[in-house]
């Protein structure tokens, strides 16, 4: 069975159809949609099940010509990274749709379910796409269903929130765009074929001039630093996730914004490497800015959301800060940030949300002493806190402090990695005091009578918290299985990306 | 005896009509009469394709513009109580530069077109077989997308012109 | 054939300004739409006569014509349509009282 | 010398030809609506079961004859009001295209106006013209039941065209022509295609009824509605050469395309022996339809307007559309036989025939269910 | 035996996990047996695992998995048993079990029974993580482990403000201390390629390493050091700790996880010995730590803030005998000071259960007669902080000084002559306020009661402790069995502490005993005999009392300077994001709209103007073709 990577794809589109049918039934239309989801996760398990760890190439490729005139063809595969990133994916929109289907949605189920379903064929396809065109077309297919879900089922500022993110997000694709097609006209050989494919790409990119590398980087790697967002292009994150809908900004901020530091890594280091050589000082001196200026400013946050947002804000921060030091323990630890930010910060989101669904404050002043009548929503969010703030032992720790040591390493650019390593480090204790400020002012001090009676979490909120606790657990204790997969295919990237003169052969 | 003569005589009759009725239509008042006489224009311009041997060409045009279009038109005159504007409706504000435009590109239109001298070849047993060929072989595709064309202009046309229910309309009109 | 293609093409060109010049200055909006028909036709008559020169052997220019056609009256179903239910709204057809949506 | 048919030469038969044509056509146009008349009024009368005329002449065979003076004779009255020449053009605006039709109808072997090879298309398009003249006309006579009367038959003509050109192609898909000539030779011997095509024959002469404004088409002029519809304001000749000439005209025009398409037209014993015999197995067709049209007139009531409207964009137009989607599939699928398509033609038929009382009978069950829910409230409410 | 030592940190997993999922429903007070029992259990191996070190054992790496491995950078989950970390193992068991035992009884009332054992059964499973792990970042675990422990635990009365403030005092004071150790450990790696204490220090015993890199790692790590073991700056997050209950204090902040830093740094002892001047730093911060607690410790009046006091003060003592290069002085200091010092605070834990939560010794005295056993045990372990002979605390506290002088730190020895004096005094004012003399609050008073025999037992458990391990492991002094047992360990660099000869050792014990018992004399001559009388002496040196009282200001400093400061600046940076950054998009947006609102007028609505403009641009093609067929515009 080598087109499971189509049927990741097919699987979220076949559950429209019910989902149609039962258009009538809302409960029908949950319950439809959780099953698909829940598929998507089985089968996207199964893939990794089938992936052979250790290849740095691409694997369960699958093409499928499309518009062979424009040397654009159905072309996906998974390599070391996606193939963890896809999981994630399917998981958190299954978590997200579990919640969803909890009465934290009122209105337009079935509409709301069916954009999370386009959401899905949106964000895995992201991760699989091996040609150019075919990425960009997923990574507008993210835009819109996303743009629905803040805009419909938001909060009071919906709208400005949700045009701010298309606009933003819009503006980079479209330079991604344009990106794309100096791309496919410069890949031209002698007999003037031209394509798309990102295995051939990388064949050809001994053909990019330097300048030409120059200038496409720079609009591929601003669409992504939007997409990040790295700063100072961040400024739509946290008007979007205050508005959205729980759900909408688990998703948002554990699979969309690792769609930037995802593309970075797939088309950003293979096929620009003189481009990347060229930004690199920029883009560690961003991140590193974005580590401590996203701390800093989710210190002040009065709105719980706005705080978590700003907080990955900087968590995106020690990705790019990762990838673009150009190093293994660099690149796996960002490829792991990944992972750890879509996984704790999913997960505080969704903490966040049932916080809010009982309490309907998300001021952080209007809150506190929720842990006395919640020890368990406490247990939970502390250690997702905890987490977040990198404590060793949680997931957290392992990719910031790999990305730490690659900085420490990484030599050139401005100062070198002795200076940009400790600035990076401070990012960690400011975590640690945002969001212990954070937990202590809405956990401790007296009961609050207004909160009395609330109840501690439902069962459905511990079915849907509790896989993201074991992940965060087990990826403190026991990163190796997860690195075994990524480190091969980072290794090779990094290859890529710092010789240029440096060729693979893509398929294996 | 040769008939050539036949063929410029009634080229010339065509074509005054032709002309005539358009500036009729461009210049009445009486709408009924320019749709009329649009139609008059119509029949002659089906006389013109005939001279140059497109009888099928002749023969929808008479179908669609004379049976369909202005009878079309003709509903639109009298269902619209028409009352156009002033009388001298040529001195609204933008006439003289219509007209400045108009000559401006006309006159040199027509000096181009004149410069085609020769005839055109002698008609050859009809149109209808080489149209239908090259419709059905060649223009396969535009001929389908014209019929889509045709279909939603007609479902577009019934959906505007359907008497909508009443309280949109009362909503229309407290806007 | 005696008569030059460039008569006929004269007379397409002439019937076209016609028109056009109706449509710049009329202000019923039906007898724009007539206008529209006039330059349409003209622009029919000049392809058959260029078809007849060049394309004899296959009626590619005529092909054109038929589409025309379909676009005629395509156009002039829906104008009405809109003139009509315009005409519901606000009871006139002169356009330029008809500019709801001046920006 | 060379001899063209019936031994002329053809240089001396070209312009003879054309002469004879026209010549037929205004005999049977003119003398047929006479003839028309008369037997209109005659076959009426003995169908209820009246005498008719018949003082005037034998039989009253003069008295069309005797109204024709009439008109002719008749003051030409014009309202204040009507529209200047539009009043007057409207009549020769129906009357021409009639008259036109007639050059590419072949009334025998080689005796035809023109034989265009896009005879088919040509009919089609002078049908089409009529329309302008009857909504000029009842736009003309300023008057609200003219005016509507054109506009009904405006809208009756341009919807019923629609099937009947279908079932014109239908025709011409099976025949691969347009021309009425080479139409008409293809049904030598018994097989004429109303054998092949029954059903559009059916929709064709359906449609053709409501072309030419007869019962239980004929809202138009629906006196019982609008006084006369658009001939309301027309009287002496003008009303003469509308209603009677063009009418009847269009009636016989209708019954020879029939005749020619689907009745092998001319043709019928004897004719290869004596060309001429066709003229007369033509006319003797077209009469018999012509009979067959007052018959229906006699018998049927007139219909509502939106009824007939929706029969024909409901009923009509879908049912010519299979028949013709069918026709055309068949033919590619079985160039050589014609069997099939007949076949699917007359089941196509009974399924139409059939179908129609049962439709009919649900709709009125709805009208029933809609009525008493009506009702019912004001029913409770005196309960 | 060795091969199970990871059995030690299991069993308090265990406890931790079993309490936590099923203490708040099913267990109940049961909680506290299970965690008890289990720290028990992996008490008594330790003492196995220790003596078998003891057996000559060369130090052994029992590894569990591979954690992470990144190319060059690997790390495995293994623990390094040597004589150092197994004594480290003995007290932090030993002494986290005799707490466990104590807290049975003084949490016994409290509604977070379950929570607090689950969080202390995590602390010592951290703790003893930290102490086994065999390189720094699996120590690095623990270290973090053992921080957020101590704010779960600083914090465990969350309801009121003050010990939730002080438990993220707490934390993030660690985690700055953390930025230090982090940035030393990746040094460590760049420098060596390896984060295992073995390899780096044969790394570094066989490679010459260049004095720059050393330095940066030593400065580092000592910084986490400080922080983790509230020295100067870094130490003001422990008096404030006092909010927790008292057995955390009396086991985190007292025994064992402050003593880590002092663990740290003994356990690369040959980083520092190849990098001096940072040797120097940690003698000089240590002492001047020891003297500046000290005389905060002075004028406390809250009990247990004065234990805090001294506990930073001993720290000090103990950096100091690191500085002075006398690692394993330091480490017996630890394990004395690690029982003496919960007595202490256990003693006054149980001093405030018995009161009902009272905690200044103002509102106490005359004790003595309602809580003997809680009395004798204080007076033993206060013995031993004054380090009177032949208490623990004597003799290292002896050895200590000892090694400052013979190491010729004759200032760092001065340093600890006057601190060990000042000790001396407090204990005995802290003890005499307390237990002696007129009873202040006669309400107190009656209602006074000796604790429960299960919170006495540890006591006296401790009592014993304190008394006579000093005695059993330190004599003689420099030759004591520990040194012996330590000095494979941390004089690895082949650095030996010079033993002095007898004489030396004989007076230099006499000064320190001296020095004790000057302070304990002026101590009782002031409290007893009022003489000269405390009140006069405070109204005497006004505003150096004041400064006293205050702790130096230091905490006004540290949460008003700073705070306030980094607050106003993350404020200034928030309106930065809005304004300038957020603002600067939404001009654009807003400067586009206004373009569009100019344009607007361009559309008429008039279809005339609309038609004369596609004549307009005909005539525009027009032209542009005849010029260009005409050449004039270029082709």
């Amino acid at each position: 069975m080598t087109n499971v990577l189509s049927l990741l794809v097919v699987i979220p589109l076949a559950g429209l159809i019910p989902l149609f049918l039962f258009r009538r039934d809302e409960r029908a239309a949950k319950q439809v949609a959780i099953t698909t989801t829940f598929v998507e996760l089985v089968v996207s398990l199964w893939m990794v099940k089938q992936f052979v760890i250790g290849e740095p190439g691409f694997q369960l490729v699958e093409k499928l010509e499309w518009l062979p005139s424009l040397g654009i063809s159905y072309l996906v595969g998974v390599d070391g990274i996606s193939v963890l990133l896809v999981p994630m994916t399917t998981l958190l929109t299954f978590i997200a749709v579990l919640y969803s289907s909890g009465g934290a949605i009122k209105t337009r189920i079935v509409e709301y379910m069916t954009a999370f379903l386009l959401l899905e064929i949106g964000m895995v396809g992201v991760f699989i796409a091996l040609d150019l065109f075919l990425f960009y077309i997923f990574f507008e297919l993210m835009l819109v269903p996303m743009y629905l879900i803040i805009g419909i089922w938001g909060g009071p500022r919906r709208i400005y929130a949700t045009l701010k993110f298309v606009i933003f997000t819009l503006a980079g694709s479209l330079l991604m765009l344009v990106g794309i097609v100096a791309v496919y006209l410069q890949s031209a050989d002698a007999s003037g074929s031209r394509t798309l494919s990102l295995p051939d790409l990388i064949e050809l990119r001994g053909r990019f001039p330097a300048d030409f590398q120059f200038w496409v980087f720079l609009a591929f790697a601003l669409a992504f630093a939007i997409k990040m967002p790295m700063v100072p292009f961040h400024t739509w994150l946290p008007d979007a996730h205050v508005e959205a809908p729980t759900a909408g900004s688990i998703v948002l901020a554990g699979v969309l914004l690792k769609a930037g530091g995802y593309g970075f890594l797939r088309f950003g280091l293979p096929l620009f490497p003189i481009g990347v050589q060229a930004w690199l000082p920029v883009l560690i001196v961003l991140s590193v800015i974005a580590i401590l200026y996203g701390a800093i400013v989710s210190a002040v946050q009065k709105d719980l959301k706005k705080l978590v947002a700003y907080s990955s804000v900087a968590h995106m921060g020690f990705v790019t800060l990762g990838i673009f030091v150009l190093n293994l323990q660099g690149g796996v630890g960002a490829v792991l940030q990944m992972l750890n930010h879509g996984f704790v910060t999913g997960a505080l989101f969704l903490f966040v949300g049932i916080q809010y669904e009982k309490t309907h404050r998300r001021m952080i002043a209007d809150l506190g002493g929720l842990a006395n009548m919640w020890p368990l929503f406490t247990t939970f969010f502390g250690v997702f806190v905890l987490a977040s703030l990198g404590l060793p032992g949680l997931n957290g720790f392992i990719g910031e402090f790999l990305v730490l040591l690659g900085t420490f390493k990484f030599g050139g650019v401005p100062l070198g990695g002795l200076f940009w390593g400790p600035l990076a480090a401070i990012g960690v204790i400011l975590a640690a005091v945002y969001l212990l400020w954070m937990f202590q002012r809405v956990m401790y001090g007296p009961v609050r009578e207004a909160y009395r009676a609330l109840p501690d979490l439902s069962r459905l909120e511990i079915a849907c918290a509790l896989p993201l606790l074991l992940l965060t657990v087990i990826l403190g204790v026991v990163p190796q299985p997860f690195i075994a997969y990524i480190e091969p295919s980072v290794d090779r990237l990094i290859r890529l990306a710092t010789d240029p003169s440096f060729v693979v052969v893509a398929f294996k | 005896m040769t008939f050539d003569f036949v063929e410029p005589v009634v080229f010339a009759l065509l074509s005054i009509g032709v002309i005539a009725g358009g500036v009729a239509v461009v210049m009445l008042n009486r709408i009924t009469a320019a749709a009329l006489l649009m139609a008059f224009t119509f029949l002659c311009m089906a006389g013109m394709f005939v001279l140059l041997g497109a009888e099928t060409i002749a023969a929808f045009q008479v179908l669609i513009y004379v049976g369909a279009i202005t009878v079309l038109i003709l509903y639109g005159v009298m269902f619209t109580k028409f009352s156009d504007g002033p009388r001298a409706l040529f001195f609204q504000r933008q006439t003289p530069l219509a007209a400045v435009f108009v000559a401006a590109v006309a006159i040199p239109v027509a000096i181009i077109a004149l410069s085609f001298t020769s005839a055109p070849p002698r008609p050859g047993g009809g149109d209808l077989i080489a149209l239908a060929t090259s419709v059905f072989t060649d223009f396969a595709f535009p001929f389908e997308i014209a019929s889509v064309l045709l279909l939603a202009a007609m479902v577009g046309a019934i959906v505007l012109t359907k008497r909508d229910d009443p309280d949109e309309a009362a909503l229309r009109r407290r806007r | 054939m005696t008569v030059p293609l460039g008569a006929y093409v004269v007379v397409s060109v002439a019937l076209f300004f016609i028109g056009c010049a109706g449509v710049l200055v009329r202000r019923n909006a039906v007898v724009i739409l007539m206008c529209v028909e006039l330059m349409l036709n003209a622009a029919n008559l000049a392809l058959v006569a260029f078809s007849r020169k060049y394309g004899s052997i296959d009626e590619r220019g005529s092909v054109f014509v038929i589409f025309v056609f379909v676009i005629a009256a395509a156009e002039v179903a829906v104008g009405l349509g809109i003139i009509l239910s315009a005409y519901r709204n606000r009871p006139v057809v002169n356009v330029d009282e008809i500019h709801q949506m001046r920006g | 010398m060379p001899v063209g048919p019936f031994g002329i030469d053809p240089v001396i038969w070209a312009p003879l030809r054309l002469v004879v044509a026209v010549g037929l056509a205004l005999f049977l146009v003119l003398n047929g609506a006479l003839l028309q008349i008369y037997l209109e009024r005659k076959i009426q009368a003995i169908i209820q079961d009246r005498l008719g005329p018949y003082h005037v002449g034998p039989f009253g065979l003069l008295q069309t004859f005797a109204d024709a003076l009439k008109l002719i004779s008749k003051e030409d009255v014009r309202a204040q009001a009507t529209d200047g020449w539009f009043f007057v053009a409207a009549p020769a605006l129906v009357f021409c295209p009639m008259l036109a039709s007639w050059v590419v109808l072949p009334f025998a072997q080689d005796i035809v106006g023109a034989n265009l090879n896009i005879g088919l298309l040509y009919l089609t398009t002078l049908g089409s013209m009529t329309v302008l003249g009857i909504v000029i006309a009842g736009w003309a006579s300023n008057n609200k039941y003219a005016l509507v009367g054109g506009l009904r038959s405006a809208g009756q003509l341009i919807s019923y065209e629609i099937p009947q050109i279908l079932a014109l192609v239908s025709v011409a898909l099976v025949v691969g022509s347009l021309s009425m000539i080479d139409i008409t030779r293809s049904q030598a011997g018994p097989f004429v295609n109303v054998l092949i095509l029954p059903f559009s024959f059916v929709i064709y002469f359906i449609a053709a009824l409501a072309e030419t404004n007869r019962t239980p088409f004929d809202l138009p002029e629906a006196e019982s509605e609008l006084v006369a519809g658009w001939l309301t304001e027309y009287s002496g000749m003008r009303w003469g050469t509308m209603l009677a000439l063009s009418e009847y005209g269009n009636v016989t025009v209708v019954c020879a395309i029939v005749t020619t398409l689907w009745f092998g037209g001319w043709q019928g014993p004897g004719v290869d022996a004596i060309p001429l015999l066709g003229v007369l197995w033509f006319t003797l067709k077209v009469y018999a339809f012509i009979l067959v049209m007052m018959w229906i007139r006699a018998t049927l009531p007139r219909l509502r307007i939106d009824q007939l409207m929706s029969f024909c964009w409901k009923g009509l137009i879908p049912m010519a559309l299979v028949n013709i989607v069918v026709v055309a599939v068949l033919a590619l699928a079985f160039p050589t036989t014609k069997i099939p398509i007949a076949i699917a033609s007359w089941v196509l038929l009974v399924i139409f025939v059939t179908g129609i009382p049962v439709v009919q009978r649900r709709r009125l069950r709805t009208l029933r269910a809609r009525a008493r829910a009506a009702a019912a409230p004001a029913v409770r409410a005196a309960s | 035996m060795i091969s199970l030592v990871w059995l030690i940190p299991a069993l308090p997993l265990t406890a931790f996990l079993v309490t936590g999922l099923f203490g708040r429903r099913w267990l109940g007070h049961l909680t506290g047996v299970i965690a008890s029992a289990a720290v028990g259990v992996s008490a008594l191996l330790a003492i196995l695992v220790f003596l078998e070190v003891l057996g000559g054992k060369t130090p052994t790496v029992v590894s569990l998995y591979r954690w992470i491995a990144v190319g060059d950078f690997s790390i495995n989950v293994s623990a390094l048993v040597d004589p150092l970390s197994s004594t480290m193992l003995l007290v932090v068991t030993v002494v986290s079990f005799l707490i466990f035992v104590y807290a049975n009884g003084y949490m016994a009332d409290d509604a977070g029974f379950y929570r607090f054992f689950t969080w202390l059964s995590l602390f010592v499973f951290a703790m003893l993580i930290l102490v086994m792990a065999d390189n720094y970042l699996l120590m690095f675990v623990g270290w973090e482990g053992v921080g957020l422990c101590s704010y779960l635990l600083i914090g465990f009365w969350f309801e009121r403000p003050e010990p939730y403030y002080a438990a993220k005092k707490a934390f993030v004071m660690n985690r700055i201390g953390d930025w230090g150790y982090t940035i030393g450990i990746i040094t460590i790696f760049l420098v060596f390629g390896s984060m295992n204490f073995l390899d780096v220090f044969t790394r570094l015993a066989t490679s010459s390493m260049a004095q720059g890199p050393l330095t940066l790692i030593c400065l580092a790590l000592f910084f986490g050091a400080t922080g983790k073991s509230a020295q100067l700056p870094l130490y003001s997050w422990l008096p404030d700790a006092m909010e927790g209950p008292t057995p955390v204090s009396a086991l985190i902040h007292a025994a064992t996880m402050v003593t880590s830093g002092v663990y740290l740094v003994a356990r690369s002892m040959p980083l520092f010995e190849a990098a001096g001047p940072s040797l120097q730093v940690v003698g000089i911060v240590g002492a001047i730590t020891a003297i500046f607690a000290a005389t905060i410790a002075l004028v406390q009046f809250d009990i247990k803030r004065v234990m805090a006091y001294s506990t930073v003060s001993q720290l000090g003592y103990m950096f100091l005998a690191l500085g002075v290069g006398a690692p394993a002085a330091a480490i017996f200091h630890l394990a004395t000071h690690a029982f003496f010092k919960a007595l202490l605070f256990l003693g006054s834990g149980s001093v405030i259960h018995g009161l009902g939560g009272e905690q200044d010794m103002r509102k106490m005295g005359g004790l003595r007669r309602k809580m003997p056993v809680t009395f004798w045990t204080m007076l033993i372990a206060g013995g031993a902080l004054a380090a009177l002979p032949p208490l623990a605390g004597f003799w290292s506290k002896d050895e200590i000084l000892g090694a400052a002088f013979t190491n010729g730190q004759l200032v760092l020895y001065a340093i600890g002559i006057v601190t060990a004096i000042l000790t001396a005094f407090y204990v005995t004012r802290a003890l005499w306020m307390t237990f002696y003399g007129e009873p202040r609050d006669h309400h107190l008073y009656d209602h006074a009661h000796e604790s429960p025999r299960v919170m006495t037992l540890p006591l006296m458990a401790l009592a014993a402790g304190s008394a006579v391990l000093g005695i059993v492991i330190g004599f003689p002094p420099e030759g004591g069995f520990i040194h012996r047992f330590l000095a494979p360990v941390v004089e690895a660099a082949g650095v030996a502490e010079r033993t002095p000869e007898l004489a030396t050792i004989v007076v230099l014990a006499f000064v320190s005993m001296v020095a004790g018992l000057i302070g304990i004399a002026v101590g009782v001559s002031m409290y007893v005999r009022h003489r000269p009388d405390p009140a006069a002496l405070t109204r005497a040196a006004g505003p150096v009392y004041r400064v006293l009282v205050n702790k130096y200001y230091v905490d006004e400093l540290y949460d008003h300077r700073f705070v306030e400061a980094a607050r106003a600046f993350a404020g200034a940076a928030w309106a930065f994001d809005i304004h300038i950054i957020d603002g600067l998009a939404n001009r654009l947006g807003w400067a586009l709209a206004m373009g569009g609102q100019g344009l607007r007028r361009a559309q008429t609505g008039i279809v005339g103007n609309y038609a004369l403009t596609i004549v307009a641009g005909l005539l525009l093609i027009l032209v542009a073709y005849g010029g260009y067929a005409a050449g004039i515009l270029g082709r």
